[in-house]
Formats: structure tokens, sequence, C-alpha cells
């Protein structure tokens, strides 16, 4: 049996490795992903919350994760049609020279 | 007859009896491990040497006969062949997901392989959401699809990982929706509850798979025809297109990637057949009550090896699609026709009740019809589309 | 309707493969080593040198004009011409080749030396099974391996080969009539005091 | 503590480090899957068995196929510069990541209101999942269904190639958007191309 707050160092240890990646890299490919590997890793402090909950008949952890993957998808889809689009026309995805508001 | 259906169940139970407590989880898990191997190893190269001799049938010549008798010794000699050849990598390749790119595409399929209900109280591994896990593990062998051709610096690989990703990811929408028809009537995720559903006889002597109603009938038509896009196998072969891009992602492999890349294609074949005979066609169950002595796995394998059949009777047949009557296909004619199934679907389930005296024939004609009729309209509208005139974006 | 061709191939297909166990029609393919198919009269492979009688040497027809060797689009025929001459079947004296190789795995089983060939002496082989482990030597043919008699020709084109033996008869038949004239003409020179400058009219 | 867990969490930390720092974009999108799929075996640990499979279902299956093909179409993005380590943010961010992690694994661990005791296996089956998204959770059910239509309407209209754009600049500049086309091909990169140009 593995104790809760293991798996609730592992997240904030992913947590933290997705905080870094989106703040260091240039990429806003890479940005996009860290901020994925952030969202993951709240998920599964909701999945292990709800496993040693009192009452995990509620169900409420599971239905946070599944809309949480949901919007997930989401974002992922706008946020690369986003990236993209800027790239279609600063021909770069180095998010330090996309910084002109005017095209 | 019972010990008969169950032999490999109890042979499993005595076997594993020999080995202290502690272990008997861990030697259930190799046993089935290895079972699944055997089993469907052997299916492999039953299955290529079938493939050809059908293949050369249809095209009036002799398949392969000179190996062994008939020449059934013929995948003996091609793995051979195989396992001696030189593995070729290229040299500019990325050498680590080159090699990795078989190994993705085998690990997923044998996943997917382990959850299909056999036979009675025979599946590997029984998941509550089986079918979701089956999907969700078919879905991951997109990646090596594009390991393999982004890896091997071809553009050829390339271009064919490309069009591999692009028709897999399209006829995946087909595919589930397909499937969503029977979780709607059964009312389950779960492989062997699909199956158990379909069990009885209707009037006593027709079997009541999925396949004879109308919703079903249109489900196994349509999910037939994207496990045939799925599995890459002709007349959706585009990213294997010979006569255009080599080999597609294979063109760089050889040897044993080879092999294990051309294994990891018929498991792919062999699990989404067995998916379609576990939702459709009454999983092992026996069409008939008088043939019920046959034991459960012999009537799945049967299936299966119809289904599989199928298979290489259309690859004999149908020439290779475009690449643009493949997407329109998918998205103007199979989409929408999965979608009205799940509305046809719907009303088939909620018409339960009416309990008058001929009411299952008047469900059964209402909701044929409306199948027939979207059918014949969409099928207009591709015909129509292929007829028109085609515009080259950059080739004027 | 939509998908009535793909089943209309697929009821094809199925006739074909259940076909293909009783009907010869559907299963057309001959089991090569064991079975052969009769060769075609008109069938070609590489081309061989005619030689009438029994000795190659003395009846090769070829007078190593090399036409065929100039002809020849691949290139693939080298003739050497001979010093002396030998009588051909007329009996003139000829020049006949000292070598004469093809090389076939660069002939292209054109046909075009045995159209341009004014005595017809080269023509058209049929044997295919060619196969070797060396393929510079033993793809060079030599003309021992060349000349072929006038009999195996017969056996292979029967129809253009009966044509050939007419005409060439004919000539010969003509050729020993103007010889018979001319010996005529000679025995009656002969009687006469002044005799006639024989060969070198023959010759032209 | 058991081993399994160990070996999960080792991997996906593993491979989610390597996601972050690795040169090529596409490794890096590689590692992102090994992370994706790590997770959901952690989901599996947790017996949430329709969230694991989900999350291969959606990460695996199309999150990591929508990265590696945005990678492919844009180009150049898979070298970064070779200044990047060297820039006071890259610092910058790692102290901010640290001290983050730091914290939250101070509150964990000093926490005492963390449940101990794992309670017996909940049954999350499929069914009970569909029958809570059925009532309880309805309108946020819709809400997703709308916010995912929404979504991807927009991400095809925002990557749509705009046809007016197009025509504007290439009334004068017709050879410009010719060789826009031929060079269109080699928007994908391959991996040693990163090697060549460090060499």
């Amino acid at each position: 049996m593995t104790p809760l707050h293991h798996y609730l160092i592992f997240s904030a240890l992913l947590f933290s490795i997705g905080l870094a990646g989106a703040l260091t890299r240039r990429n806003a490919i890479l940005v996009l992903i860290g901020v994925e590997m952030m969202l993951n890793a709240a998920n599964l402090n909701f999945i292990a919350f709800w496993r040693y909950s009192a009452h995990p008949e509620a169900l409420t952890g599971v239905m946070f994760v599944i809309f949480s993957i949901g919007i997930a998808a989401a974002e992922a889809a706008v946020g690369l049609a986003l990236i993209i689009a800027i790239y279609r026309h600063y021909k770069t995805t180095s998010l330090e020279k996309v910084d002109s508001l005017k095209g | 007859m019972q010990s008969l259906d169950q032999i490999f169940v109890t042979g499993k139970q005595w076997l594993l009896a020999f080995l202290p407590e502690a272990l008997q989880p861990v030697g259930s898990i190799l046993l089935v491990i290895a079972a699944i191997f055997g089993v469907f190893a052997t299916l492999f190269a039953v299955t290529t040497i079938l493939e050809r001799k059908i293949l050369g049938r249809i095209q009036n010549r002799f398949g392969p006969n000179r190996v062994g008798p008939f020449g059934f010794f013929q995948p003996a000699a091609d793995g051979i062949k195989m396992l001696t050849k030189e593995d070729i990598v290229p040299r500019d390749a990325d050498k680590i997901i080159h090699f990795l790119a078989p190994l993705a595409l085998i690990i997923p399929v044998a996943l997917a392989l382990s959850v299909l209900p056999y036979g009675r109280n025979m599946v590997p591994v029984e998941f509550d959401a089986g079918l979701l896990f089956f999907f969700a593990v078919g879905a991951s062998t997109e990646l090596s699809v594009f390991m393999a051709g982004w890896s091997s610096r071809n553009k050829y690989s390339l271009v064919g990982a490309m069009r591999g990703i692009a028709q897999m990811i399209s006829y995946e929408v087909p595919l589930v929706l397909s499937t969503v028809t029977v979780i709607m009537i059964v009312g389950s995720l779960s492989l062997v509850k699909i199956v158990e559903a379909q069990s009885g006889f209707l009037f006593g002597f027709l079997p009541s798979w999925h396949v004879f109603t109308p919703w079903g009938f249109a489900g196994f038509f349509l999910f037939m025809i994207a496990a045939t896009a799925e599995s890459n196998r002709s007349p959706f072969d585009l990213p294997e297109a010979e006569s255009e891009i080599i080999a597609g992602y294979l063109t760089e492999y050889s040897g044993f990637k080879y092999a294990l890349f051309f294994m990891g294609e018929y498991w792919g074949m062999f699990a989404i057949s067995g998916l379609s005979v576990t939702l459709f066609l009454g999983g092992w169950n026996a069409p008939f009550p008088f043939l019920q002595f046959i034991p459960s796995y012999i009537w799945f394998f049967t299936k299966l090896v119809l289904i599989i059949f199928t298979f290489i009777w259309l690859r004999g047949t149908v020439p290779r699609l475009r690449l643009d009557q493949l997407m329109s296909f998918a998205w103007k004619f199979l989409l929408p026709l999965a979608l009205t199934n799940i509305v046809v679907a719907a009303i088939w389930f909620f018409s339960r009740a009416l309990q008058f005296p001929g009411a299952l024939g008047l469900r059964w004609i209402f909701c044929a019809a409306i199948l027939a009729v979207s059918y014949v309209w969409l099928g207009r509208g591709v015909a129509q589309a292929q007829r028109a005139k085609r515009v080259y974006q950059y080739a004027e | 309707m939509l998908g009535t061709g793909i089943i209309k191939g697929m009821v094809e297909t199925a006739r074909n493969f259940v076909g293909s166990y009783h009907d010869p029609e559907r299963l057309t393919t001959v089991q090569y080593p064991e079975e052969r198919l009769a060769p075609k009269e008109n069938g070609r492979s590489f081309p061989f040198l005619v030689f009438d009688g029994n000795d190659q040497q003395a009846g090769l027809r070829c007078v190593a004009c090399q036409i065929c060797e100039k002809e020849c689009p691949p290139q693939c025929i080298y003739i050497n011409k001979s010093k002396d001459k030998k009588p051909d079947y007329v009996g003139k004296l000829q020049f006949y080749p000292a070598t004469f190789d093809i090389d076939i795995s660069v002939c292209m089983s054109c046909q075009i030396c045995v159209e341009v060939c004014p005595f017809e002496a080269i023509k058209m082989d049929q044997v295919f099974e060619l196969s070797t482990s060396d393929r510079f030597g033993k793809l060079l043919l030599h003309k021992p391996q060349l000349a072929k008699p006038n009999e195996y020709f017969h056996q292979l084109h029967p129809t253009d080969a009966n044509e050939v033996d007419a005409r060439l008869g004919e000539e010969k038949r003509k050729a020993e009539a103007k010889a018979a004239a001319a010996a005529a003409a000679a025995a009656a020179k002969l009687a006469a005091p002044k005799p006639a400058p024989d060969e070198p009219t023959k010759a032209t | 503590m058991n081993v399994a867990f160990i070996l999960i969490a080792g991997l996906t930390l593993g491979s989610a480090i390597a996601a972050m720092s690795l040169r090529n974009l596409v490794h890096c999108a590689l590692c992102t899957v090994i992370t994706f799929a790590g997770l959901a075996a952690m989901y599996l640990q947790l017996n949430a068995q329709f969230v694991g499979f989900a999350q291969i279902l959606v990460y695996v299956g199309a999150v990591a196929i929508l990265i590696l093909f945005a990678v492919l179409l844009t180009r150049n993005s898979e070298n970064q510069p070779n200044t990047l380590l060297a820039s006071p943010s890259w610092i910058i961010g790692i102290l901010v990541a640290i001290s983050v992690s730091g914290t939250i694994i101070y509150a964990v661990v000093k926490s005492t209101r963390l449940a101990q005791t794992l309670p017996p296996a909940p049954e999350a089956t499929v069914q009970k999942i569909g029958e809570q998204l059925m009532t309880n959770y309805v309108l946020p059910l819709e809400i997703v269904a709308l916010l995912l239509t929404a979504a991807m309407i927009g991400a095809v209209i925002i990557a749509m190639r705009d046809k007016n754009e197009k025509e504007d600049s290439g009334s004068k500049m017709i050879t410009g958007n010719a060789r826009e086309r031929v060079s269109q091909p080699s928007t994908i990169h391959h991996p040693s191309s990163s090697q060549k140009t460090t060499r």
C-alpha cells in the first residue's frame, strides 16, 4: 500500500517540472506541454484524494478529472492551432520573438 | 461436453495448483501471456500462407506450393529468412526511436488481444471497461507509425507515416461510433457482458446476435469498413502503397524489426476482427441451439477465421483508394451513417416497450427503412463527388 | 447505388477462387519445371546460325558480311572475317566468319539481325533456360554453340523454314542451271579456239 | 510503498524531465507521451479504471499526435538555440519551480490531516460514472460538450489558411506565393538536422 502523501509528493514534483519547463523553454509548443503536465499533476491529486477519502462512492474526484481531461483536450487543440497560426505569421514559434502587437 | 468446453480453464487451474500460493497470480499471468503469444503467433503464420494462397487462387494462379506439402511450411521458410537477414539501420536515422517503433506497435496490440473473451470463462484480463481499454491501446498504435516514419529519415517513410496517422485518426471516429450502438443496447462496456447479451435464441432457434438487427447489421458494416482502414489493409493500404511510396513507414526496416512490424499489423487485424466477432457476431456463442455441443472457443476462432478470410477476399478484389476519396468517404459517408445508426439504435431500444403482436416486425422494418434511405442518399452524394472534376491545388 | 460494383467484383473473385479448384480456365498457371507449355511457332529468344548438311563448319550459311553486326541496336554481335574462302551452298566461294560471338546478356531479342541477313544465315532460337553462374563467360555464345542444323530450324519455325528452303532451292537450281549453261557454253567455247573468262563474271 | 509505484513514478518523472530538457522537439513530445502513460498507470493503481483509460485515449491517442503534428508543421521549431541555458530567466524559472515544489512537499509532509489509511476499494464502475454524468453532472457535461464543439470549430478556423489574406499578399507577389508552396514539404525536419548544425 502506498500512502497518500507519496502520491502528493509525486504530483508536486511533476507539477514543478512542468512549471520549470513552461518558465524556461522558449518554444511555444514546449510551454504548452509544460502546462499540460501541470494540469495532469493536478488531476492526479484529485484522483488520489478521492481514493483516500472517507466517501469514495460519491465519485467527485473522478468526475472532476473526467471534465478536466475533456477541457485539456480542447485547450491543447486551440493552443496548437494558435501556435500554428502564429508560426504562419511570424515564421517562428519562439515566444521571445513574438513580441510585437502590430503585425 | 462441459469438461471439453472448459478444458483450458481447468487445465490452467490444474497447472497453477503446482505453484505455491504466493506465486499463483504471477503464474496465471505468465500462462495467459504464453497462451496469447503462442496462439496468435501460430495464427499469424497460418494466415500469411493462407492469404498468399487465397490471393493466388483469386488471381488464377497457385499460391506458394513448394515448401513442404502444399507449401504449408512457407511461413517457416519466411521466418528463417526474416531472422537471418541483416538488420539495416540508416546512418542518419534516429536509432533509439527506430528501434522502439516496432515495440510500440506490438505491445499495445498484444494488450488489446488480452481483453477479448475467447470462450466461456476464457477472458485473459476482465475489465469493467474492456471496450474502452481496447480503443485506448488501439489509439496508441498511431504513435508507432509516426515513430517508424519519422525516425527513418526517409521521405517515403514520412509520407507513409503521415498518411497512416491521418487515415487512422479519421477512421477511428466511425469505428468508435459504430460500437456506441452496442454499448447503448447492452448497457455495458464489458466485453464479457456484451457476449452474454447475445447468448439467447430468438423463437428458440434464431441466434440473437447483434448483426441480425438493423442497427447491428449497419454497425457491423461500418465497423468492418473502419476496421479495414484501421489495420491498413487493402483497399485502404495507402500508408504502405507499394506502387507509390515503396513500403511507406516500413521502407527502412529489415530483418527482425520488419518481421515484428509485420506481425504487429496482423495481430492488429486479429484483434479488431476478434472485437467485431465479440460485438456483433455473438462472440463465442453457437449459431444454433443444436450446435451448442461444440466448445465455445472453437466457435470464436471459426468466426475469427471467417472474418480474416473476408479481409483477404476484399484485398484480392478492390483496388486502392485515392487519399481524397479515402477522407471524403470517412467524413461524408461513414460518419453521418454512424450517427444515423445511433439514432436508429435508440429507436430500437425504446420501442422495446411495444408489445402488440407483430411489433418486432414493425420495429425491424421501420429501423431498416431509415438506414436504407440514408444509405442510398449518402451513397449518391459520394458517387456524385467521385464524378466531379478533380481540382488540384498544387499541380496545375 | 453505392457498393454494387464492389459486390460484383467480390462475386467475380469468389468465382475465380472456387473455380480454380475444378475449372482449368480459372487456373491458367503452369507448374513450370514439371509442366511446360508447347513452344509457339513465332516465339523467339536469341539468334542462332543455320548450317546445311552435317558439318557445321562446311555448311554454315553465314558469309561474314557483317551487316547484322552493324545493324544490331545493342551491338551484341562480334564477327571476324576469315582470310580464306569456302564454297557456299551454291558452290560459290565465300568468306566465312572466323569468330562469330553473340553476347546474349546484351541482346534484346529484337530480330533485326534476322531481318537484314541476305543469306538466311541467322534465325531466332527458342531456348530460354540460359541461366548460369558466370555472367561474363557463359553468356557470350561462340560459333560452335550458335551453329545449329537446318533441321533444328525446321523444327522451330516450320513455315518460315519451308519458305526459306524453297527460295534457296530455287536459287540453287537457277545457279546450277546457270552453271550448267556456262559449262555447256564453256564446252562449246572449248570446241572453239577462244576460251571465255569464267570466274570473274560469276563473282559479281 | 510498493515497487510498482516507485517504478512508475521514476519512469514518469524521468520522462517528464527529459520532455522539458531535450533539444529535439519530437523527442520531447515522445517523452511527454511516456509521462501521460505513466500517469494513466497511476490512475489504474488508484482503482480509477475509467479515468486511466480515458487518459490513454485522450492524451496518448489524441493530444500527443496533435503535438507531433504541430511540431512537424512549424519549421525550425525543432532546434532550440544554444543560448537557452545561459539566459537569466532559466535560473529564475528553475528557482521558482524548486520553491513551489519545496513549499508543497513541506506542506504535505508536515500535514497531520491527511488520511493515513486506505479505505476499501470503491466501486467506480463505468455504469455508476455514467449515471452520475446523466444526473448530478448533466449540466457540466453539456457545457463541456459545447466547449469541445466550440474549441474544435475555433481551432479549425484559427489554423485554416485565410484565403483573402493570401490573395491580398499574392496579388503582387505571385512568385513569393509559389516559393511558399514549393517550400512547404520541407517544413518537416529530421533528427540529424540538429546534430548537423552543432557539428
